[in-house]
């Protein structure tokens, strides 16, 4: 099952901060909902447990990250592997920075992401909605821990 | 003592004997079976269509409470166990190693005291995967940069093996100089059998007696039991392979599969018994599926629509492994008779087989080796070929129909058919739906703006495999056998290579025996499925059990008559030649007040038999057919569209069947029953769906549709009875025929239903949303 | 955590600790009540199906704790006083089986259907069996041998066997 | 397939289910009818810690008229609906629901408000609940609180329920002689997720136009979805086959299918518009029946 979602976030922050924190591990881990543990590798890899609360769906699923900066571009590529619920989940988040000049700075995302296994084939009608809802979640989480503006998690009740 | 036959039962409708234990709960399924120190095992599998295995972790797993062991690849590998034999020639992982092909394959197996222990033990396990591209469509995987997906085998290539027959050159110049053509690619999608009971097994190995007791749901315990001693090396005589009672077969337990290795390996290296039981994921996910082929049709005809020449070329998607349980002759099965009830001078059929990242198979699903693809592709295109002549496709069928004067009929890809009427057939079918009368309602139907289709199939099936000099399964002939023995009172216990799931073998057999013996029908009992007492087999599956165990218990019965009637001669103080047998019973030529029962002549086999004849009455048969048996039918649908949703309802369905004679015509109605919903479901609602990622989307009974009661249509069924000439007692075989033919009907209705949009071929499964897509694209709004 | 249950099945008192997680279905056939089979994962099939408390219920869907001091019936407790359940003969004699894997579930929930509807339509019967699946049959010598049962069984009442009628609810 | 471990707590009275989800917050899951969450155990994809079984608790099944609505408790089961004479006779549409709901046998445990409380994007009763503007009943410690079915359903398989409540009841109002409606749902088999449906629901004013219409859809979006612009097609005026098409149309537009085995996004939007048209037309004919009747 492939699932694609994108949006945008205008960030009222200067375009090198963002850039900064978009690179650093710990702090894009700290976006993620129900985080279990983190374990950070180095400067562009980490490795998270999150609590998947997806209505009746629940289970904690371990995700490896790794970040991809490329400057020229202003982009960020984030690339998760996934695994839990006897399930898969590969994707890549890129992320596209724009400097609007005025001290704020726009985020484009789009993310790509192939579920296979049982969560794909039995809850495939569960997930969709909700990993849209989740990664969607982590990228307002960009704009609020950099602006300081406490977000709610995603219910999952 | 002995007494007078009470019920003779050929061909009545004898109720089953097997019933009574399964209408009081008393049936003895495989998961019935529960022997002490028993554990369980689960098995790991890939989440993933193609990918690498790095690493399997089974650390954690051994840490679950309960979980007793782990195998993966590495442990089989050690015993030359880590690959198996199909029964198509090809070789299949047991467990996954180095890369997996298939999701939902075998990776590892666990091995616990419970089954929720041996499924959290499967939770725990932890494997390293990296993703490879997933090949899941044949077309793909015949492209020079598709990555080989069996870098196993030497040939460097996922084309598995190319099949032809018929004549090539003589097919191609008919075909160009016809002044009539079609060309079609008809689709036949992936679909699964699906039985209501699972595919199980429990492996005993007794350390004290060196002997393994095989408990499995297998439609063929015989061939199991060669396959376990080739594999396990255990010598044959130290394997016994029990098939108890089996919850539908349809093909799908004809192989062997992973979980039964693993499970004899398990009872090998623990030394308990090993149960494994699959969940219906794993049936849908990994068990053998059937159909997938891809048949380009084209049919040459004069003007006024007799057929000239066909040709067929065939892709056929085997997935992983090919699992096809054909014989070593034909490894696209029996696809030749695609040229079917119609005299054809000239036919050229080819096929070629590829395998992708989709779940291994092509095992004969309710038919013959691959003839539903072929009856399908026949029935299909003759209905086009109408279309195309503007003909009604009763008129083009009748036209071109073998005459039954042409019997036996040697087909131009080397079949010999051995007996038929095809008109009388398609008559009593015409007659039963009133066809004049179908037609007028249609017309008024079309003229109110309803969708309404009539659609008809005259399809030929070919079962009974089969002649030892054609037909055989890794190398072991497709003979049958039967052993019945007559106890001193009269009655009798017969044996067979067979084993039942639901076909009534019990009565059948006991209806066969009854007759050429002359005793009592309930006097008879039938016994399959133990390969320490029954004679060895070939199993059931392809229709061969009334074609080939069926004649060898009807010989078996014949020779026993033979010696009974040397008995007779000595009661009767008469010499053999003057005893005939008639009216059930021996008797002295003009004296018909001098008579014998089999009853009273069985009690003197072991009471009272003279020197020269040694006691007992018992008699063995191996049978080999002289030839295949060639069922027909004429198939008439008659459905409505809703023009709104696209919605198909089937307003009368008629099914006149022709197997030969008939045992018992309440099975025979039972098992047309069957076979016609499950064609019913072939055609509208089920396929095995894989996305190009390789994810099964059709893994349970949410995604996977078996029709309910409620869905199912009525029937309306009949028979004509052309009898076998080679059959000892001229039937020919029913079970598959109603799967085999039907699905041509009910698409061939729909497709007449949408004829006047200007359509002329639609692929099945006919799902509303193909339908209604049709509807729009030809402006129909509902 | 085990947890001491006391299931009454066929009238007769079981019991027994079990883990939570243990469906009615395998606590059935661990008991010996082994006409109670398990044909899928998702509530699909039916093959599973009883009767606890007078409904038909699908026992792979209910856990054996949340039927601890109910009544169970299973096909094996159908016969009485070693009479076969009118339903059992007509599965027998309309040839309303082959294999015999969803032959009790089947049996069970026509017992359901004919005691809130005596005297059911064809399409009735085609509807109240719709969740139970039968692979060899094709339903149609089922519907007929529900529709001979209801004619044997017209006139005299036929309670599920150890239990009362339907719950009251039904009925409301 | 076996679920994985938890703790099972029998609740035998609302004061015992209520104090087990205080106590274990999150990783508790109530327990009714099952049919959903069991399943979804068996595959290990839900995998709750705690469940608080409702089911021997004592008076939460009721299908009953009282001040002036219908009431339906937390433990009415699908099946007391579908055989229930109160529900056959006066409230149609949700008689048609009931026939459709999962399978029969299902029918026989699932319940009415654990689905509802569910809100997975296929429920039939979803779509029925807004059609007739049900209030939902959420009790806690402190008390119960009566939530709209618009703001109960939050998202897929979400709510709007706060930690520690239960729902104990819906409210449904009682049609009057001029009110009625119908629920049509596609589906490919018995038992199966629907397609699509949709459930309408009208009163005709004293000049016989609609007032009052509920459009609801299910399997079109990610939870049930009510029908804004058709409900504004039709209130206002009369059951014509114009506006009957408009509000169809309309309901096509404002739904909001996912690709899935079951069809396409355009196959789901068009069964809406037959759906809704037929629905209509049904809710049309059974009104002139009653009517009738009652003139």
């Amino acid at each position: 099952m492939k699932v694609h979602y994108e949006g945008s976030e205008k960030i009222p922050a200067p375009y090198d901060k963002v850039w900064e924190f978009m690179n650093t591990p710990d702090k894009v881990a700290s976006c993620l909902p129900d985080v279990v543990s983190t374990d950070v590798k180095d400067v562009t890899h980490f490795t998270t447990v999150v609590k998947v609360g997806v209505g009746m769906v629940r289970g904690n699923f371990t995700f490896q990250v790794a970040l991809e900066p490329n400057a020229d571009a202003k982009q960020v590529s984030v690339n998760i592997h996934g695994s839990g619920l006897g399930s898969v989940v590969d994707q890549t988040a890129v992320a596209t920075l724009k400097d609007e000049g005025d001290g704020t700075t726009t985020l484009d995302w789009a993310c790509d992401a192939t579920i296979s296994g049982p969560v794909a084939t039995v809850g495939g009608r569960v997930l969709d909605a909700q990993a849209k809802r989740i990664i969607e979640y982590v990228f307002t989480q960009v704009r609020e821990k950099l602006t300081g503006t406490p977000a709610t998690a995603p219910s999952g009740s | 003592m002995a007494t007078e036959p009470t019920t003779l039962s050929f061909g009545q409708p004898v109720k089953r004997k097997e019933d009574g234990r399964f209408i009081q709960g008393r049936g003895n399924y495989l998961d019935d079976i529960v022997l002490p120190k028993m554990i369980y095992m689960a098995l790991v599998r890939s989440p993933y269509g193609h990918a690498k295995i790095n690493n399997i972790d089974t650390s954690a797993a051994l840490k679950v409470p309960g979980v007793k062991a782990v195998i993966t690849a590495k442990e089989l590998a050690g015993a030359g166990l880590d690959w198996m034999p199909t029964l198509a020639q090809d070789k299949q992982m047991v467990l996954a190693g180095g890369k997996v092909l298939f999701q939902y394959q075998e990776v590892a197996a666990v091995f616990a005291d419970t089954r929720e222990a041996a499924a959290d033990g499967v939770a725990a396990v932890q494997v390293d995967y990296e993703p490879l591209q997933a090949v899941t469509d044949p077309y793909k995987a015949m492209a020079k940069d598709a990555p080989i997906l069996r870098d196993d085998r030497e040939k460097k290539t996922n084309h598995i093996w190319h099949y032809e027959v018929g004549d090539q050159k003589t097919t191609a110049d008919a075909l160009s100089g016809a002044p009539v053509k079609i060309k079609q690619m008809i689709r036949f999608p992936r679909c699964h059998p699906s039985p209501l009971e699972p595919c199980g097994c429990i492996a005993d190995f007794n350390g004290g007696t060196g002997r393994l007791t095989f408990y499995v749901t297998s439609q063929a315990p015989h061939a199991h039991r060669t396959v376990i001693s080739l594999v396990s090396k255990v010598p044959e005589s130290n394997i016994r392979v029990v098939s108890p009672d089996i919850g539908g077969g349809f093909g799908n337990k004809v192989p062997v599969y992973p979980g039964y290795v693993c499970a004899i390996v398990g009872s090998l290296t623990l030394g308990v018994p090993v149960k494994w039981v699959e969940s219906r994921t794993e049936n849908l996910a990994s068990t053998h599926f059937a159909r997938d082929y891809w048949m380009e049709t084209e049919i040459g005809a004069t003007k006024d629509g007799k057929v000239t020449a066909l040709k067929v070329s065939t892709v056929a998607d085997h997935g992983a492994f090919d699992g096809a349980a054909n014989p070593t002759k034909y490894p696209a099965g029996l696809f030749g008779i695609c040229t079917g009830s119609y005299d054809f001078p000239t036919a050229f059929v080819e096929v070629d087989g590829y395998y992708t990242n989709k779940a291994p198979g092509g095992i004969a699903y309710r038919c013959s080796f691959r003839v539903t693809e072929a009856a399908y592709c026949i029935e299909r295109a003759m209905d086009i070929l109408a279309d195309e002549l503007k003909m009604d496709p009763v008129d083009l069928r009748r036209k071109n129909f073998i005459p039954k004067e042409k019997f036996p009929y040697p087909s131009a890809t080397g079949w010999t058919y051995d007996s038929g009427d095809y008109e009388k057939t398609l008559d009593k079918a015409l007659q039963t739906i009133d066809y004049k009368n179908l037609l007028k309602e249609q017309a008024e139907k079309r003229k109110r703006g309803e969708l309404s289709g009539i659609g008809v199939s005259t399809f030929t099936e070919i079962v009974g495999a089969g002649p030892a000099h054609n037909f055989d399964i890794l190398g072991i002939k497709m003979f049958d056998s039967a052993e019945i023995r007559v106890h001193p009172t009269g009655s009798a216990l017969v044996r067979t290579g067979t084993k039942a799931q639901g076909q009534g073998h019990e009565t059948t057999w006991a209806q066969i025996v009854a007759e050429e013996l002359g005793l009592d029908v309930q006097n008879v009992l039938v016994e399959e499925g133990d390969t320490d007492t029954a004679p060895y087999g070939l199993g059931t599956y392809a229709s061969r059990s009334t074609a080939v165990a069926g004649a060898a218990i009807a010989v078996a019965a014949r020779k026993i008559r033979e010696k009974a009637k040397h008995l007779a001669a000595h009661l009767l103080e008469a010499n053999p030649d003057d005893i005939e047998w008639a009216d059930y019973k021996f008797r002295v030529k003009g004296s018909p007040d001098r008579t014998k029962t089999m009853q009273e002549v069985a009690f003197a086999a072991y009471t009272n038999m003279p020197d020269d004849i040694e006691p007992g009455l018992e008699g063995v048969t191996y049978y080999n057919p002289p030839n295949l048996t060639f069922p027909n039918g004429a198939y008439i649908c008659a459905v409505d569209i809703d023009r709104g949703t696209g919605a198909v309802s089937v307003r009368r369905f008629v099914a006149i069947d022709d197997c030969g004679n008939i045992i018992n015509p309440m099975i025979v109605e039972g098992q047309i029953h069957g076979g016609l919903a499950e064609g019913f479901a072939i055609a509208f609602m089920q396929e095995i769906e894989y996305d190009e990622d390789g994810n099964n989307r059709t893994t349970n009974f949410t995604e996977y549709l078996v029709p309910s009661s409620f869905e199912t249509p009525r029937w309306e069924v009949g028979n004509t009875v052309t009898p076998s000439p080679h059959h000892p007692l001229g039937t020919k075989g029913i079970g598959e025929s109603p799967n085999v033919g039907s699905p041509a009907a009910f698409a061939n209705a729909v497709v007449d239903a949408l004829s006047p949009l200007g359509v002329r071929h639609v692929d099945i499964p006919l799902t509303r949303e193909k339908i209604w897509k049709i509807l729009r694209e030809k402006g129909v709004t509902g | 955590m085990k947890h001491p249950v006391k299931i009454t099945v066929n009238g007769t008192e079981t019991a027994a600790d079990v883990e939570p997680r243990q469906v009615l279905a395998y606590y059935l056939r661990d008991s010996g009540f082994t006409s109670v089979h398990i044909g899928c994962d998702s509530t699909s099939c039916g093959a599973c199906t009883v009767i606890v408390d007078g409904q038909a219920v699908k026992s792979c869907t209910m856990f054996a704790v949340q039927a601890d001091g109910k009544n169970v019936t299973t096909i094996e407790g159908l016969a009485q006083g070693g009479k076969l359940h009118p339903l059992q003969d007509a599965f027998h004699n309309e040839h309303g089986l082959q294999c015999g894997y969803c032959t009790p579930g089947m049996i069970l929930s026509s017992l359901a259907l004919l005691q809130r509807n005596p005297n059911p339509s064809e399409e009735e019967i085609r509807h109240g069996l719709s969740g139970n699946m039968c692979r060899c049959t094709g339903y149609q010598n089922i519907v007929k041998a529900v529709q001979s049962a209801a004619k044997e069984l017209k006139g005299q009442q036929q309670p599920v066997s150890h239990e009362p009628a339907v719950s009251a609810a039904a009925g409301e | 397939m076996f679920p994985a471990a938890f703790e099972y707590v029998r609740a035998n009275s609302l004061q015992e289910a209520l104090a087990a989800l205080k106590e274990h917050g999150s990783d508790a899951r109530v327990l009714a009818g099952g049919q959903s969450l069991i399943p979804a155990m068996r595959y290990r994809l839900a995998q709750p810690a705690v469940l608080v079984d409702i089911n021997p608790i004592d008076g939460l099944s009721y299908i009953k008229e009282d001040g002036g609505v219908l009431k339906i408790g937390a433990l009415t089961r699908h099946s007391d609906l579908e055989f229930s004479k109160l529900i056959n006779e006066k409230y149609k549409f949700m008689a048609d629901v009931a026939y459709v709901v999962a399978d029969p046998i299902v029918r026989n445990r699932g319940t009415l408000c654990g689905a509802i409380a569910h809100n997975d994007p296929a429920a039939d009763w979803t779509a029925c609940a807004l059609a007739a503007r049900v209030n939902v009943i959420a009790t806690s410690a402190t008390g119960n609180r009566t939530i709209a079915i618009d703001d109960f359903l939050v998202d897929s398989f979400t709510n709007a329920l706060k930690p520690g409540e239960i729902v104990t009841e819906t409210v449904w109002p009682i049609p009057d002689a001029t009110t009625s409606g119908s629920y049509l749902k596609i589906e490919r088999k018995v038992g199966d997720y629907a397609t699509a449906a949709a459930g309408v629901k009208t009163t005709l004013d004293a000049r016989g136009n609609c007032t009052n219409t509920g459009i609801g859809m299910c399997a079109v979006g990610p939870q049930a979805l009510r029908a804004k612009n058709a409900e504004k097609a039709i209130d206002g005026g009369p059951l014509t086959d114009e506006r009957i098409k408009a509000a169809a149309e309309a309901a096509a537009k404002e739904c909001d299918p996912g690709e899935d085995t079951r069809g396409s996004v355009a196959f789901k939007r068009d069964l809406i518009r037959v759906l809704v048209t037929r629905a209509l037309t049904q809710t049309r004919e059974r009104l002139e029946k009653k009517m009738g009747k009652t003139s």
